[in-house]
Order: C-alpha cells, then structure tokens, then sequence
C-alpha cells in the first residue's frame, strides 16, 4: 500500500496540529500549546471572524491538508466545516487527518459530519 | 467643602453618570435573561434598556462575540463621552481609570515586538480605551527597546516602567511579570493620586476601593502562583501595597504561603476575607473570583451613597464591565446550550 | 455468458487435475482472503463502533471546554485571546505517530506529545505529559527528560509565559480550562487515529473484499465451469466411445446374423433338396405348424435395432 | 474713645496691636450711617442672590445631569430650582424692606437714632445675607441630591421635599430676623421728620 510508506515517513518529526475555528475554540486550543508561529506570516491556526469568507477558510485548509507537510491534524469547527463542505469531501488523504469539532455555539450534529454519515451508514445506525 | 464646589465642574457628569448607572441591568432583568432560548430572545429584551440602540443594528442571528462588541463600543462610547466633558481633576482621574488597558495594550505590543510580529496588525487588538500617543509610529518599531524609547517614554505609563523595569531587561523578563509589576505601580499611583493630590470624599471613598483592588490582587498573585515556578520573593515584589488594604502581616503570610491551606490560615486573620474565603469554599458552583465580584460590586455600590466624588465614575466603569461579563456570560451559555449555568451572574445592583 | 466462464482449455484428464488443482487454490485463498476480511471487518467495525462513541464523548469534552472558556472570559475579560494568540511561538504540543498491525495492514497511531522545546541542540526534545500516553512515552523519554532539565533554569521569558498566564486575575480559570481542552485534545488525538484507521481499513477491507468477490464470483465460477466442462467433454468422449463400441457390436451382430441365416437357408436349402428327393409330403406336414409361429432371427434382430437406433 | 484722632493717619499699621485698637472705635465713629445701612441693604441681597445662585447651580447642574436618563424628573424637580430662587426673593424682601427704611438726609449723621439705624440695617442685612447664603447652599445640595435621588427612584421625591422645605426655611428665619430688626430702624428723611 501506498500510504503507508507515506506514513512511514512521519515517523521522524512529530507533526503539528492544526486549527480552524472560531475566536474562542482557537483560543481554547492555543492554550494546549498546539499553535505555531515559527513562521510568522503562516501560524497553524486560522480564526474565522464574522467577516472571514468562505474562501480564506478554503484557502487555509488546502494549505494546512496540502502544502504543509508538517501538519498531522487538521481539526475544524462544524460550522465553518459546513462552509465549505466541498473541499472537506474533495479531500480524500489519510495525514493529515481532518476532524471535524463541534463549534462553540452549535450542539454537535452528527448528521452534518461527512465522516460520521459514512460510518452511521456502514453501521446501520438512523437517526440518533 | 467638595460639597459646595463639586458641581461646578462636575455637577452634571456625576449627575449623568448616576442616571445611566440606574438604567444598568438589575437582579430581574438578569432572571428574565437567563430565561431566553437563543440570543435574539435576549435582543427583544435588551431592547427595551440602553443597549437596544447599540443593537439593532446587529444582522440577525445575534453572535455573542457581535453582542460583545456592541457591549464594548458602549462603554467605550460611554466613557469617551464623559471625559470629553470632565475638567482638570476629573479628567486626570478618568485617565487613571483608563490605564488598566494601557498596560494590556502595552504588554500585548511588548510581546509582539519580543515576537518580531506586525505590530500594526496588533493595533486592532488594542482596546480602543487604551490607546495612547504616537501609536501611528509603531509600524516604525523593532525591539523592545525602541518601544521604550520611541513610545513608552510618551506614555503617562512611563513612570511605572522606569520603576519597575530596567529597559534592558524588557527582553528577557516574562510579560506577565512586567504587566503584574506595572499593575501594582499603576495603584500605588492612582492611590496617590486620589488620596493625596484629589483627596476629601473622593480620596476616602477610592482609598477602599483602590485598597480592595490591591488585596484581590495580593490574593490572586498568590493562589496562581502557587503551583508556578515562581519565586517567593519574586511574588512578594508583585504584590501591590495600599495603605488601607491587607496588613502586613497578611501580606507576609501570603507571601510565603505554600498551598491552599496557608493561604486560607493567612486569609483568616482579616474578617473580611476571610468570609469570602469560606463562603467561595461553601458554594462551589461560584468561586473566589465570583466572590470578589460580589462585593466588590457591593462596595462600588455603596460609592455611590455617597455624593460629590469621582469615585462614582470609577464604580460606574466598573460596574459597566461587570455588566458586559454578565451579559457576555448569559449569552453564552445560551448558545452553548448550558442553560442551567445561565442565571450564574453576579448582578450589580 | 457460460462460454466466457470457461477457460480456454483442451478438455483432457491432465487438464482437470490441473484446473482441480487451482481451484483447490484458489478456494483456500478465498478462505484466507475471506478470513483476512473478516478480521478486517470485525476490526472495522470496532474502530466504527469507536468512532461514534469518542467523537460523542469529545463533543461533551469540548463543550466542557468551551464552557470553562466562558468562564475564563467571564473572570479575566476579552482580551485574553489577544494575549493568547499572540503569545504562540512554538508548538509545545505535538503528534507523534505510531503504526499497528492489523491483519497485514499497518494503522497510525497518533499520539500527543506536549512538553516546552528546549532551545538546545535537541530541537525536538519533548515530554509527554499526556495522561493516556505516558505508559509508552516514559519509557522513551528519560533520556528527553534528563535533557529538559539541563534546559530547565535556561528558560526564561518567553517559554514559560503560559505558566504565568493570568496571574493577577483568573489563572486558576485559565488553568481550569486549559485542562479542559487538554482533555479534548487528547479525546481527539485518539479519534483522529481511529479516523485514520478507519480510512485505512476501508481501503484495505474494499480491497480485500473485491479480492474474495473475484474469487468467488469469477475465479472459482470459471475453475468450476472449466471442470464441468471438462468433465461434460470427457463424458461425452466417453459416450462416444460407448456408442462406437455398441454399433461396432452390432455390426458384428448383424453380421453373425446374416451369416447364421444364410447358413439356416442353406442348410433349409439343402434340407428341402433332400426332401424333394426324399418324400416331400409327409415332412410338409409335420413342419408348417413350427414354421409359422416361430419369428425369424432377422425380424428378431431388426426389432432390437429399431430399439438400439431411435434415429 | 480716646480723642486721639492724629494717630490712626500716620500709623495705620499699628492696628494689628492690641493696643492700637483704640482708633478703630474712631473709624466706625467717622464712618456715616448712611454707609452702613445701604452696606446692609448690598448684603441683604447681594448675599442672598449669592446663595441663591449658588444653589441653583448645585442643583441645576445635576438636574440637567440627571434628566438626560429620566427626563420626568424636569418638572419636579424645578421645585428645587424655584426653593433656591426663593432665597433671593428673601433677600430681595429683606433689601426692599430695609431701604424703605432710609429716608433723605435730613439730621446730622452723628444723631443717635441715625447711628442706630445705619448699625440696625448693617446688621440685618447682614442676617438675611449669610442666614440666605447659606440656605441657598443647603437648597441646593440638598435639591442636587434630591434630583439624583429623584431619577433613581420616583417614589421618594415627596420625602426628599420635605428636607429640602426645611432647609428653605432657614432663610426665613433671617428674612424674619432682619426684617424685625429693621423695623426698629430709621435714617433721616420721614423718620426724623415723625421725631
């Protein structure tokens, strides 16, 4: 298989996490420590504020599942995983994995999840 | 004498800032809060007090972060509005009140200059309350000592630096630190300036509330730093002394304290403390934190039985604060579904 | 349809043992196949099963978090995500990843490495203190460990500003909270492996599957085809044979027959010219009745070829 | 009184000594009735109107300050306002009352009744003045607190009157004071002419 030699490669450096969300669940995670900025003009986290559009987080998210090679975990707020729920089911690799959070202000809905649809499906499960 | 003197000048700003300390939101309205479903159902109520101007013009779906704002361009508004009328005294005291920001811009621009990031992308960050002059030349600045020399040397926070901060060791020392340090030389001169330079009624009444100030933060300092590397003799250089606020033998315990236990041996030699101490403890749904809210909103409270002082617009100030982080609190919780937590407010009035 | 099934073969015996003989392969490889889904599947579904229930357990521990967020905005005020976001330098809290084994597929395993980073030459230097990775983390890190506290009284400023973070007012909010996304960091560290693995195996157990639906619906369809047919052919061969042998016999038959009649009619010929010679009417007399009832051999034997040949 | 009159000219510093106090008798005595009545009549209601004015700005200020969050308070609360103005129409009273009491010069100066009533009017004015001044102030803080207190809560505004009823009644007392006092007094013109 393919990807496992690619994940075999990962094995040297420990890769890092990265983030998109809103103000306050990026906040949050930053306080874990998992923020870089050792470039300055491309930390590993994007805050989406009221007036970010859709396609800065689009950019963003091909950049850290993409171009970045050091990133091993994208993790996304539902809601701005919605806005741009093409490229979230356009992205078909395995490292890094993409993750989608429950937002802040949104009880998690497992129904909107692209990963959480296709595993209730193959489990058989409706409507929880 | 302030009696007969104090409304020549201040009259009318006093007499203003009580009106709107009156329409703040009261115990019912935060019941009646904690009871909506969403954040418009908030709006409809808001609507009805001084917010509802600030807000309609919000787009729909009320965001708390957009109910924030709103909140914060008021007390902005509010208080830019009372010092563009103040005269001499007043205003220096309003400036005073101001510099609580000033030191979490300029910290928060120490850091981004210890970082090497844009600063004037930090610049939005700022709180508009606590700009100061020559901050369009900051795009100019590289190291932390040109911050010093080309900005800091203008602010009136410059005193506060050279007192606590060599400028040398602007780089290596931990901001938090330095903002703590700043803090405490911010009250010691504020403490002067409303008892010595000020003084009468206004000296009496802020000599509490500065000294309360100074204790929480004594209390703070301590219970944070307890399980931190920080030394004991570094914390004791941290706490901000009053006259009128903890005694020195307090102060000495606290500073030495280890844990918990002997913060709350240290505490218990002053009743006031004390109560809170073990009220926080009863209660574990509020906190120490909750619990110096309450009374300090109930010492900002009595500020304003008395008349002709400036304390009332340090109490309003505050209380305006406190009100944002009730209504930023409740909204919140709303939208995060926590609807039990919603009536966990501290209510100021 | 059944000629495509069929292997292009020549139907012989020593064709059948060999195509017996791969489909005897080719069964056992559809066992192991089918096992190795199996295993798969049942892994599978674990890690489905997993999913549904970390990804609930890390919503709660989210919104757990999300939670003590509010309160730490409550206590310390807005600015503290300035102050936060500006304060990220390096990240302190990595993944490293780790590879299981599972029925021939290997399956990353992420793990949350967090821990200052050192400024000396070990640039990647990390202490795990993450709860659920320590037992494995340990072991590897004492040497890090030793190195972190060499590096320990070196580090000042800048590093350690998270440890004083909200020191004046609302640390013990800010640490509260910190452990709170810390927690659901880790809850999503976990999910993201099984998200992975669950990727992974998809691939694999689809790729499996169509292994052992090829066999089954076309390899061993075709083998067995192949082996009917051969099978189909060597009887009919043998058929053949049996025919060939049978009209070869009957041949032989008629044959023996033909010349058993006209040894009879010469013999009869024969008689009768005796007969003649002899006295004609009294042999006449006592023979007809026999004569009469009796068939003859030839109409015996063209009944049993009308049987024998239906044609 | 010494007859000394030379000293007082050639040493007016001397009058922070004790002993030189003598020659202050002498100014008082050379100062004219007349002087002192009409003073009396200035303080009356120059002192009122100060204390009047003063009170109304104590008050105004924070009733303007006040009525932009409850703009009912206004009407209400221009009781307080009318209290302070009360106070110079004491004084005014007072003034009006005291000049009716000086007539045209028609006596020498140093008669007694004359003396009598220039010192008579001096100190009434006096009275009305201060006892005015300082019930305009009292007016007037306790008018601004009544307003504050007004728009916190309405229901209050009728007991916060009654305290400041009472404070406007200090001037009254003057007022009553003054006026008797002044009754007793006369300078030249009819009153001299009754003797």
């Amino acid at each position: 298989m393919t990807d496992a030699g690619d994940l075999a490669s990962v094995k040297d450096a420990d890769r890092l996490i990265a983030i998109i969300g809103d103000e306050d669940t990026v906040t949050g995670f930053l306080l874990t420590g998992i923020g870089d900025r050792t470039r300055p003009t491309d930390p590993t986290y994007l805050v989406v504020r009221r007036d970010t559009s859709d396609a800065t987080i689009a950019e963003a998210f091909e950049h850290f599942t993409r171009q970045r090679k050091d990133v091993g975990m994208v993790l996304i707020t539902q809601n701005i995983a919605n806005r741009i729920r093409s490229n979230i089911e356009g992205y078909t690799g395995r490292v890094p994995a993409v993750i989608e959070i429950p937002s802040k202000d949104q009880v998690y809905d497992p129904r909107q999840d692209t990963l959480m649809q296709r595993v209730q499906r193959l489990l058989g499960i409706r409507d929880r | 004498m302030d009696m007969l003197t104090f409304n020549a000048d201040n009259g009318y700003l006093e007499a203003v800032v009580r009106g709107l300390k009156a329409s703040l939101l009261r115990r019912q309205d935060y019941t009646n809060l904690a009871q909506c479903e969403s954040p418009e159902d908030m709006r409809t109520i808001l609507n009805s007090s001084d917010y509802g101007l600030w807000l309609q013009n919000e787009p729909a779906p009320l965001q708390t972060q957009a109910l924030y704002d709103c909140l914060m361009n008021r007390l902005v508004y509010d208080f830019r509005s009372i010092r563009g009328q103040s005269y001499a005294p007043l205003s220096t005291f309003l400036d005073y009140v101001t510099y609580p920001y000033m030191i979490d811009n300029l910290v928060l621009l120490l850091m981004g200059v210890l970082r090497n990031r844009d600063l004037s992308e930090l610049l939005d960050k700022c709180h508009p309350l606590g700009l100061f002059e020559g901050i369009a030349t900051l795009t100019a600045i590289h190291s932390p000592e040109e911050l010093y020399r080309e900005i800091l040397v203008d602010t009136p926070l410059a005193p506060y630096f050279a007192e606590c901060v060599n400028v040398h060791d602007l780089t290596e020392m931990n901001v938090e630190i330095i903002r703590n340090l700043l803090y405490k030389a911010y009250l010691t001169d504020f403490y002067q300036l409303c008892v010595e330079r000020i003084g009468g009624m206004t000296g009496s009444i802020m000599a509490t509330l500065i000294a309360f100030e100074a204790d929480r933060r004594v209390i703070n300092i301590t219970l944070n730093s307890l399980e931190t590397s920080l030394r004991k003799d570094e914390r004791m250089m941290l706490f901000p002394r009053v006259p009128g606020g903890l005694d020195d033998e307090i102060i000495q315990r606290l500073g030495r304290a280890d844990d918990l236990q002997a913060v709350a041996m240290a505490l218990d030699l002053s009743s006031t403390y004390r109560a809170l101490f073990q009220r926080a403890a009863e209660r574990g749904e509020y906190s120490l934190e909750d619990q110096f809210l309450e009374f300090e909103m109930k010492l900002l409270r009595e500020s304003f039985d008395a008349q002709f002082h400036y304390g009332v617009f340090y109490a309003y100030f505050r209380m305006l604060e406190q009100e944002i982080r009730n209504l930023t609190w409740i909204a919140e919780c709303i939208t995060q579904k926590q609807f039990a937590h919603a009536s966990r407010v501290v209510p100021i009035l | 349809m059944s000629q495509r099934q069929v292997l292009p073969v020549v139907p012989s015996r020593m064709t059948l043992t060999q195509v017996k003989a791969r489909l005897q392969g080719a069964r056992r490889g559809h066992a192991l196949l089918k096992k190795k889904s199996d295993a798969l599947t049942a892994r599978f579904r674990a890690i489905l099963r997993e999913i549904v229930d970390k990804k609930q357990r890390a919503a709660e521990l989210l919104r757990d978090a999300s939670f003590r967020f509010v309160a730490v905005k409550y206590v310390v005020g807005d600015e503290l995500k300035h102050i936060v976001q500006e304060s990220v330098e390096r990240a302190e809290t990595r993944l490293r990843v780790r590879f299981d084994n599972v029925a021939g597929v290997s399956l990353p395993c992420y793990r949350c490495v967090s821990g200052s980073v050192s400024t000396g030459p070990v640039a990647t230097s990390t202490i795990a203190t993450a709860a659920a990775a320590a037992a494995v983390a340990v072991a590897r890190n004492d040497g890090y460990a030793e190195d972190m506290r060499a590096a320990g009284p070196v580090q000042t400023g800048v590093a350690s500003v998270a440890q004083y973070r909200g020191l004046g007012r609302g640390g013990q909010q800010i640490a509260a909270c910190r452990e709170a996304y810390n927690e659901a960091l880790l809850a999503l560290v976990e999910l993201a492996s099984l998200q992975t693995s669950y990727l992974i195996l998809d691939e694999a157990i689809k790729v499996t599957n169509r292994r052992v639906n090829a066999l089954e619906n076309v390899l061993i369809p075709r083998l067995e085809n192949t082996i009917a047919y051969i099978l189909s052919e060597l009887d009919e061969q043998e058929r053949e044979e049996f025919f060939r042998l049978k009209l070869v016999q009957n041949r032989k038959k008629r044959e023996l027959a033909r010349t058993q009649a006209q040894e009879l009619r010469a013999r009869e010929r024969r008689a009768a010219q005796a007969l003649r010679a002899f006295d004609m009417n009294s042999f006449e007399q006592a023979l007809e009745p026999d004569a009469a009832n009796t068939p003859s051999i030839l109409e015996q034997i063209a009944g049993a070829d009308a049987d024998l040949l239906p044609i | 009184m010494q007859p000394n009159g030379a000293a007082p000219l050639n040493c007016l510093w001397r009058w922070v000594l004790p002993e030189c106090w003598g020659p202050l008798g002498i100014l008082f005595e050379q100062i004219s009735p007349y002087w002192f009545a009409y003073v009396g009549v200035a303080l009356a209601i120059g002192l009122s109107v100060l204390g009047a004015a003063w009170g109304i700005f104590i008050t105004g200020s924070s009733l303007v300050g006040a009525s932009i969050q409850a703009p009912r308070i206004t009407s209400k609360n221009l009781v307080s306002v009318i209290f302070c103005e009360a106070v110079a129409i004491y004084g005014i009273i007072a003034a009006i009352v005291m000049a009716t009491r000086i007539g045209y010069a028609s006596v020498a100066e140093s008669d007694p009744v004359t003396k009598f009533g220039g010192y008579a009017l001096f100190a009434a004015g006096l009275v009305v003045g201060l006892s005015n001044l300082f019930c305009g102030l009292s007016v007037g803080v306790t008018g601004s607190s009544c307003a504050l207190a007004d728009a916190q809560d309405a229901t209050i505004f009728v007991k916060l009157l009654i305290v400041e009823i009472f404070a406007s009644a200090l001037g009254l007392f003057g007022v009553i004071v003054g006026i008797i006092i002044s009754s007793k007094a006369t300078l030249g013109g009819d009153a001299s002419a009754g003797r």
